[in-house]
């Protein structure tokens, strides 16, 4: 098959164990084009696949500004658009206003959470060159695999490409990227 | 028995098929329309109903929007204005105007002022120039509008059940006075209530002069039958007896309930009132009630002993005897004798200023002791006057209908002409009606319904209501009143003065001619056109009371007095219903619908019982029972009376109606079964039987004790002397500054009211009146059980002290107006809100209903319509709304408002008509309705107002003040006057 | 089943994502502007009467004064439409044949009443009184608009709450002097505001915001 | 799993932290995955599920007559009156809401206290607390008087400048539940796109292949996009805590705001919450226990759970205790009048059946998950959730209708009296929230398979999970 057409070498592992131990090899044979699949959160990973985590930021933000919206619609609504006398209370009764602020708070946060982690994992993605390896149907059940793409630079050396083969994984497959 | 609701009412056909009604405003316009020039009036008088039916259109409407939600996003209907053709002079179209006449209720009327809105009469309010009414309004004439917009109305003439013209009855009457004037009137017979109309009086006696052998029958069910014996008995002749209860110090009632029942009660309320609070309450009245039921009177009273019908005229005797009354013996009873020494030497120590007044219904010989005891007290001529009886004919009636009778089983009776009597449901159960009426050759009945003696008739003449035909009418006093029509008759009616004049001097004339006429020969002034007018116009004739009277005792009356009955077994006594009077009021719904004084009961009378004789007979309330007395026997529902003296059954006349319409139908039971004539308000040896089950009545108050809270405030007037701030003491209202949030400051008018308890009697005027003017709906009997009553206003009746005799303690409960409302803190859309003047407002068409508000209202006045009560559908019913208000739909939350559009109206035409607001300008519906003046509103920030004097009384409190919603409505603590030595008796 | 999507998918889904979130918000937004457009408010749109009366023909060219007909506008909450008298008070004279007033006099005749389309309709819950507005300096072209433009009557304004609620906090912007309460081509100053300020001092004008000056 | 094995479990103590009597010994990743995949994809629907989801429809027959006549008829239908103007609607409001509670407790705040046994309980948990949120969303409209303007509780730009009054309770209520929906929604959701994953990946028709394919939205398990879901789901978690306490303390604030003797309390939110917790885990085990039997997931919905949910309950219920006891002290305390007299009206009111039946529901019956062999036994424990839940419904509508029914003014004092209409609402709610959750069960995963996968011994590289 010619190169082009390939997305990546499939590594297969059927533990944790295995994939992090090869994943750390990988690491510091200096790969770094590679990502990692599996079942579940392994957590060894996230130190060993780089990347950061901005999504507690998102959240912080989108929750300020829930609360801030809350308050200026409260206050707007009760002092300026319609200005009245409910039971002698005043205007800006603010401590009645404080319950619904916090619930702007937590919503505006919560949606962020949610829309922040899809957009940073660029869901949804119906088709990736990942699903036209048949064995990947399992890395949602029992299997573990290392991907290291095509584009990685070091991919162009064929000593690299053998080398990978060594890594103990239960199948070393080539992942066609259409 | 089942129940009715007004919501159940349907379209009737006859009303639509009816002749467009005529509506006219004035007298001008209506001489016009009787030259014959009518056309163009009348026409153009179309155009009210139109603009009503086009207003009501829309309130139709507005249901179905209601559904698409009004809002933005709804469209109006397309909506027609039809103008007048010709407008009639100084008509505004926008601004109601007011007539002056009179609402009769039996013999005695009361003078009012008619509201109308473009020829529709919409409510009705009390004329100030009239004695019997001094601005003030009974329950009576307050519900006489909707009687006017009754559906159930009989609407066309009928003879047999075939709908026939006025043209075909003059015929058929030309026909069968033939005959009758050949036998010099023989085999005629006129049967009516008790007359005191003066134009109706006199065509009844030219009718007797042209036709001598005629008979003329009189009977009135609830007449003051007793009072007319006791004067024969005493004076050997008849009178009217008149009290004045403004001059009185002392008072004694024997068994009357004159604060509350009969007409003259508003005006004797009033006197009662304004003497009670004399001195700054200090020099206050004292009264004491002798009776035997639970009634509004002895509920007030600051002395009160329960005894029954018959131990009253033994108690009289001894009265009589103790103050010193001639050839009047008679033997003292443990009982009470020592209770009656106290009063006897309270009412010798007020010679002149007392007054013994005992129960229209009470024993002939009552009454003659009574004027006797007056007599030796000194209080005729001051306190007590007489003048010449204000029926034309003073009959015994129970004799007269008798006579009737045994006309009628004789078969002399060729024509029989019931002007507004209902034989068949209220004659005495032995005198064999109603069958006996099919004897007469032929009959024909003039009434406002198809009752229950129509279906015994020949022919059937629907009755023109007092607001849409002429007449005249005298009040307690003997003053005169003009009743003109406030709009032409809705249907083919006509009144019983047309009716004779027919009979008189055929074709006959209208009616307006007949009285114009009658007062024109009577008068007979030469500048009469002005005099009618001003007579017209106020409401009263001048001068037309009649003249007082001195009668003195005949010779040996003492000696004619009956024997003292010896009181057997368990004592049923009838009386009169404080609303449906003997009856003729069953089918308004604003009646059915009012809470009974005492009971808070609704849409039904009831068995009432003494707690104890309850107890020994094994009854509880609302058992089923059966009363047997003589042989016959009706089924009703047992209540539970505290206060009702032991062994005596007391039940209300008017119930149990069975072609009364279909409110009135089938509600409560008939107790004229039991009624014989020679036991027309007494009888012993009445027979109790439970039937098994119950049957459910409808009361708006449950819990009839204050559970020991300080709600209603009520001490003795000794108290207030010695120790004026108790209230204050009482009550704790909380520091200012409590709150977290600062006042809430009114600069300009801030609206507000007092209630004065000492005042209050009970008479649910003000709650009557409330439902006039703010359009509220009648819910029906399954709905009051439901507690989904919708008074704005209410009276609190609570009972304390023991259960055998205990104190009646009225508070009137509007909505309270808090500054800080609870209410309005929970309403989630801004539905209730503050006013600048500081007014509770309610703002329906922005309600969403959950009923929140209604929670958090510490005083539960909130009303919600919890499906669509108000009716949309029956025309008529419609004609009487008021405009000025909303006619709320289902799913919304209402309550009173001070009666802001009042507010709302006066504040805009005093600007626009540059003249000021003064104190008293405004007044809402219950205060302008109450007869004692216990509710006064008026603006609290303007220093001189009459509600921020009684504000700053000392007996001034908040209802529930220690929650802090600082009312705007507060409440004059009640004093009472009880006499430290009939205390310890 | 390996790669059951197509490429196209990824497009795909994420437009009709985008999409249902654009929907909705068109929709909300277009809904917002349908309830207040002219069409909902049934402004701008000449009623069809029974007789095609032109208040441009009767007070554009004639010149005759609003009060002529409109009599109670001082006194009452409702301005009076006039009775068919009124018309015929001309019209017996003038135009006494004219096929075009054929219902006005069979009015006459008959005594029916002339039936008029509303133009201008508030719901049943608000009490509006005219006698009040003009007392206070409020002009009839201020609501009405250019009557006397007017061949047909239409309803010049939106008559939306907040449309009430603009002048009754802003009255100063509105008021005009008494005597030109009736002018259909008056002009404010270009010193409204002061003029307006010194109005509202002068005729007493309250900032009348209170729910029951309107819904009782 | 054999029964021996049962046994030997339920005898072995447990042991804290560790997870191993969390699921049983020989569980895999293949096995788990099989487990709970197959009742969704491959398994045929069992008698059971088709028996309930036929009750559930009657159940939905009766909601559907019932709201429709109520909205023909108006509130008119319902027992509701002057004074008493909530009645059951607010009950029911409050009763599921409360339910919802131990879903969010379950799958955020044990998340937060890292109590790894609650992996394999959370999903359905979870799912419970959206339907329940559902059910109690729909009664404040049915109780409306006008329901068809809903719609002017929440503040939109509109032609009339009148807005929400954000004084009311009922407001914040408004924007507590919405919110406490959507995040709830959000959580569950978010979670289940692993599972749904796996869904996709083990689905023979393309039918499902795509309908899964879809909704797991691609979903690949890359490391990164784990750990950005893992740090999501934390936060979540993170903000539905103290979401899930304010919700119920604005619906205790719907009566505490109020000035009524009975509702006017400081110890209502607290006494709310406990309250709302403990109905919640009733609900829950009323779930599990069935479940877990129908299809065979004992080794995943181990005794231990059963176990670990009875002693909240038990915790929750002893707070529900303690409050009841102290409000006889806190109005004899106040010396406020009306206080007293509605705490005595409660017991020896007209009313007080329904006090004493909330006593006897919530407090006296409970005592007995003191005893392990109640806690650990399907049928006893199944037995006491379900009067735990309907003590709890009793005790909310003990709450409203004796305060309401004789508050200050006994003029104004009257008896709740419910409709048929009411029953049948209630019957109906219960029949759309079986409904959904028999759809669940049926087409999404019941239990979070990838968090299971993480409580198995070998989940972790240095072998024996680290949670």
């Amino acid at each position: 098959m010619s190169p082009n057409l390939l997305y990546a070498i499939a590594l297969e592992f059927d533990s944790p164990s295995a994939l992090v131990k090869a994943t750390k090899s990988v690491r510091e044979r200096g790969f770094t084009k590679y990502e990692v699949y599996s079942p579940y959160p392994v957590k060894q990973l996230d130190e060993i696949v780089p990347g950061t985590d901005p999504v507690p930021l998102m959240v912080l933000s989108a929750g300020v500004l829930g609360a801030v919206t809350a308050l200026v619609m409260e206050y707007y609504i009760a002092v300026y658009e319609y200005p009245i006398n409910v039971g002698g209370r005043p205007l800006n009764s603010w401590p009645s206003f404080i319950p619904i602020t916090f619930e702007l708070t937590v919503l505006f946060a919560a949606i962020a959470a949610f829309i922040g982690m899809l957009c940073l994992a660029g869901l949804p993605l119906l088709h990736h060159p990942v699903f036209n390896l048949p064995e990947f149907a399992r890395a949602s059940s029992d299997r573990f695999f290392l991907m290291i793409e095509e584009r990685d630079p070091m991919m162009e050396i064929v000593e690299e490409r053998e080398w990978l083969n060594k890594l103990g994984a239960l199948s070393v497959s080539e992942v066609e990227s259409r | 028995m089942k129940s009715q609701s007004q919501s159940g009412f349907v379209p009737i056909e006859q009303l639509i098929a009816a002749p467009r009604p005529r509506h006219w405003q004035t007298v001008e316009q209506y001489e016009a329309l009787a030259r014959g020039g009518s056309e163009e009036y009348c026409e153009a008088e179309d155009t009210p109903l139109d603009e009503v039916s086009r207003r009501r259109f829309l309130q139709l409407a507005a249901a179905s929007f209601a559904f698409a939600g009004i809002t933005g996003c709804t469209r109006q209907p397309p909506e027609s204005i039809l103008p007048y053709v010709t407008e009639p002079e100084n008509v505004v179209p926008g601004r109601p105007k007011y007539y002056a006449t009179a609402i009769p209720v039996g013999p005695m009327a009361q003078g009012v002022i008619v509201e109308s809105h473009l020829g529709r009469p919409t409510k009705v309010e009390g004329n100030p120039a009239h004695p019997a009414s001094l601005g003030a309004s009974s329950v009576h004439s307050q519900a006489s509008v909707l009687d006017l917009y009754d559906p159930d109305r009989a609407t066309v003439i009928t003879s047999l059940g075939q709908q026939r013209s006025w043209e075909e009855f003059r015929l058929a009457l030309t026909n069968l006075l033939g005959p009758v004037q050949t036998r010099g009137g023989g085999g005629l017979h006129i049967l009516t209530g008790s007359v005191a109309s003066p134009t109706l009086g006199a065509q009844l006696q030219a009718v007797l002069k042209s036709l001598p052998n005629a008979k003329w029958h009189q009977y009135d069910a609830a007449g003051p039958h007793g009072a007319r014996g006791g004067a024969n008995l005493a004076f050997g002749r008849p009178v009217n007896t008149m009290y004045r209860f403004d001059q009185a110090s002392v008072i004694l009632s024997l068994d009357a309930d004159f604060l509350v029942t009969g007409e003259p009660s508003t005006r004797y309320a009033h006197d009662f009132a304004a003497r009670r609070v004399r001195g700054n309450r200090l020099d206050m009245n004292r009264l004491y009630v002798v009776e035997s039921t639970m009634t509004a009177t002895g509920g007030k009273a600051d002395q009160r002993l329960p005894l029954q019908y018959s131990e009253v005229e033994q108690f009289t005797r001894t009265l009589g005897e103790t103050v010193g009354v001639p050839n009047v013996t008679a033997a003292s009873n443990a009982r009470y004798s020592e209770w009656l020494g106290a009063v006897a030497k309270d009412l010798a120590a007020h010679r002149g200023s007392s007054i013994v007044i005992p129960g229209a219904h009470q024993s002939p010989a009552v009454h003659a002791l009574a004027h006797a005891i007056n007599a030796q007290l000194g209080n005729i001529g001051n306190t007590v006057v007489y003048t010449d009886p204000l029926e034309q004919e003073p009959t015994d009636e129970v004799a007269s209908i008798g006579e009737l009778a045994q006309a009628l089983r004789e078969n002399q009776v060729e024509l029989l002409l019931i002007l507004g009597a209902n034989p068949a449901y209220d004659a005495p159960a032995d005198l064999g009606f109603p069958e006996i009426l099919s004897r007469a050759k032929t009959s024909v009945l003039v009434s406002l319904h198809s009752n229950e003696t129509a279906e015994w008739m020949t022919w059937q003449i629907p009755e023109s209501h007092p607001l849409e035909s002429w007449g005249d009418a005298r009040a307690y006093d003997g003053t005169v009143s003009i009743v003109q029509p406030l709009i032409e008759t809705l249907y083919e009616s006509r009144s019983p003065i047309e009716i004779l004049d027919a009979v008189l001097n055929p074709p006959g004339r209208s009616g307006y001619d007949i009285v114009r006429a009658y007062w024109q020969g009577k008068s007979g002034r030469n500048d009469f056109e002005a005099w009618w007018r001003k007579s017209v116009c106020n409401g009263v004739i001048e001068n037309s009371a009649l003249p007082l009277i001195t009668p003195a005792l005949a010779t040996n009356w003492a000696a004619k007095l009956p024997n003292v009955p010896q009181q057997q077994g368990i004592e049923i006594v009838f009386r009169p219903d404080p609303y449906m009077y003997d009856g003729r009021f069953a089918n308004n719904t604003w009646l059915q619908e009012l809470p009974q004084p005492m009971t808070k009961l609704t849409w039904d009378n009831a068995v009432y019982l003494s707690s104890a004789t309850a107890k020994r007979l094994g009854i509880a309330a609302q058992h089923r029972v059966e009363l047997s007395l003589r042989g016959r026997t009706v089924e009703g529902s047992v209540w539970i009376l505290p206060g009702q003296p032991d062994d005596t059954v007391s039940v209300h006349l008017g119930w149990g109606r069975t072609r009364s319409g279909r409110a009135g139908n089938g509600a409560g039971f008939n107790a004229y079964r039991l009624r014989t004539s020679d036991a027309m308000w007494t009888a012993p040896d009445l027979q109790i039987r439970l039937v098994g089950g119950t049957f459910p009545l409808a009361t708006t108050q449950l819990v009839q004790s204050m559970e020991g809270r300080a709600l209603m405030i009520s001490d003795t007037v000794d108290r207030y002397r010695s120790d004026p701030d108790f209230v204050k003491k009482m009550t704790k209202d909380p520091p200012d500054g409590l709150s977290l949030y600062p006042k809430w400051n009114y600069t300009g008018h801030a609206w507000g009211m007092s209630i004065d308890l000492t005042k209050c009697v009970n008479c649910n005027a003000c709650v009557v009146a409330c439902q006039a003017e703010n359009n509220i709906p009648v819910v029906g009997k399954d709905q009051v059980l439901n507690r989904r009553a919708m008074h704005w206003i209410r009276i609190d009746t609570y009972y304390e002290g023991d259960i055998a005799n205990p104190r009646g303690m009225y508070q009137p409960v509007p909505c309270m107006q808090c500054e800080d409302a609870p209410c309005e803190l929970v309403c989630p859309v801004q539905a209730t809100n503050h006013s600048v003047d500081g007014l509770n407002d309610m703002v329906y068409n922005r309600c969403v209903g959950t009923r929140f508000c209604s929670n958090n209202c510490p005083y539960k006045v909130r009303r919600f319509n919890f499906t669509l009560y108000e009716d949309w559908v029956t025309e008529s019913i419609k004609l009487q709304r008021n405009p000025d208000v909303t006619v709320r739909s289902r799913g919304v939350m209402e309550k009173c408002t001070y009666c802001v559009q009042r507010i709302r109206e006066a504040e805009i035409y005093a600007q626009v008509d540059d003249k000021g607001l003064p104190d008293g300008t405004i007044q809402t519906a219950c205060q302008q309705a109450c007869p004692t003046q216990a509710i006064i509103f008026g603006d609290i920030n303007q220093p001189d107002s009459h509600v921020r004097k009684l504000k700053e009384e000392k007996l001034d409190y908040e209802l529930l003040g220690e929650l802090n919603t600082r009312p705007r409505t507060t409440y004059l603590a009640e004093l009472r006057n009880p006499h430290a030595e009939t205390e310890q008796a | 089943m390996p790669q059951f999507f197509p490429r196209t998918a990824n497009s795909i889904i994420r437009l009709a994502l985008l999409a249902a979130v654009v929907a909705i918000a068109t929709i909300a937004w277009l809904g917002a502007l349908f309830v207040r457009s002219p069409y909902e408010m049934g402004q701008q749109t000449p009623r069809n009467q029974p007789v095609p009366f032109s208040h441009q023909h009767h007070v554009g060219g004639l010149g005759i004064d609003c009060r002529y007909c409109h009599t109670t506008v001082e006194k009452s909450s409702f301005a009076n439409i006039p009775p068919t008298h009124t018309c015929m008070n001309c019209h017996s004279e003038m135009w006494a044949v004219a096929p075009v007033l054929k219902t006005v006099r069979q009015s006459y005749r008959t005594g029916k009443s002339i039936d008029w389309l509303r133009v201008h309709d508030l719901p049943d819950f608000v009490y509006f009184n005219h006698a009040i507005h003009v007392h206070k300096g409020i002009g009839c072209e201020t609501c009405h608009g250019r009557v006397d433009r007017m061949p047909l009557t239409w309803q010049a304004n939106s008559l939306t709450m907040n449309w009430c609620l603009n002048c009754h906090r802003h009255p100063e912007d509105f008021v005009r002097p008494r005597e030109h309460v009736f002018d259909m081509d008056y002009t404010p100053p270009r010193d409204q505001k002061e003029l307006g300020a010194k109005l509202v001092r002068e005729y007493r004008i309250q900032r009348l915001t209170s729910c029951s000056t309107c819904h009782r | 799993m054999s029964f021996e094995d049962e046994q030997r479990m339920s005898r072995r103590p447990p042991e804290p932290g560790t997870s191993v009597a969390v699921i049983a010994p020989h569980e895999t990743f293949r096995s788990v995955t099989d487990q709970i995949t197959s009742v969704v994809l491959t398994r045929r629907t069992p008698l059971f599920w088709w028996a309930t989801f036929g009750a559930a429809l009657v159940g939905i027959g009766f909601f559907v007559v019932s709201t429709c006549w109520l909205f023909y008829k108006g509130i008119a239908v319902l027992g509701n009156q002057i004074p008493v103007a909530w009645g059951y609607p607010i009950t029911n409001f409050v009763w599921w809401i409360g339910i919802g509670h131990a879903g969010t407790l379950i799958s955020a705040i044990l998340l937060l206290l890292n109590q790894s046994w609650r992996n394999s309980i959370n999903r359905f948990a979870e799912a419970m607390t959206i339907f329940a949120v559902a059910c109690a969303g729909m009664f404040p409209v049915f109780h409306l008087g006008r329901a068809w303007i809903l719609y002017w509780i929440l503040p939109y730009p509109n032609t009339m400048h009148v807005q929400p009054q954000f004084r009311s309770p009922l407001v914040w209520d408004v924007f507590a539940v919405s919110t406490y929906a959507t995040v709830s929604v959000l959580f569950w959701y978010l979670g289940m796109i692993p599972d749904l994953a796996s869904l996709r990946d083990r689905s023979k028709s393309k039918l499902a292949y795509g309908f899964y394919g879809v909704l797991c939205l691609g979903w690949r398990g890359a490391s990164r996009h784990w750990r950005w879901h893992e740090s999501a789901s934390l936060l979540l978690a993170g903000l539905a805590t103290p979401l899930v306490l304010s919700v119920h303390t604005v619906v205790s604030f719907d009566f505490t705001i109020a000035i009524l003797p009975g509702w006017h309390s400081t110890i209502f939110p607290p006494y709310f919450v406990a309250g709302a917790i403990y109905s919640g885990f009733a609900m829950v085990l009323i779930l599990a226990i069935p479940l877990r039997a129908v299809y065979g997931l004992q080794n995943l919905v181990t005794e231990r759970h059963l176990n670990n949910c009875a002693k909240l309950m038990l915790a929750t219920g002893l707070i529900l205790a303690y409050t009841y006891l102290f409000e006889p002290f806190n109005a004899w305390y106040s010396g406020d009048p009306y206080e007293m007299a509605v705490v005595n009206n409660r017991a020896f009111g007209p009313e007080a059946w329904t006090f004493w039946t909330t006593i006897l529901c919530n407090v006296i019956i409970p005592q007995s998950l003191w005893f392990r062999w109640v806690r650990v036994n399907p049928k006893p424990l199944f037995f006491v959730s379900c009067v735990v839940l309907y003590g709890m419904w009793m005790e909310r509508f003990m709450l409203i209708i004796t305060s309401l029914s004789r508050d200050f003014l006994p003029s104004s004092w009257a008896n709740f009296v419910a409709s048929f209409w009411d029953n049948a609402l209630l019957l109906g709610s219960i029949g759309v929230f079986v409904l959904f959750f028999m759809l669940f069960v049926r087409f999404l995963p019941m239990i979070s398979i990838f968090e299971v996968r993480e409580l198995l011994p070998h989940s972790s590289p240095t072998g024996g999970s680290e949670k």
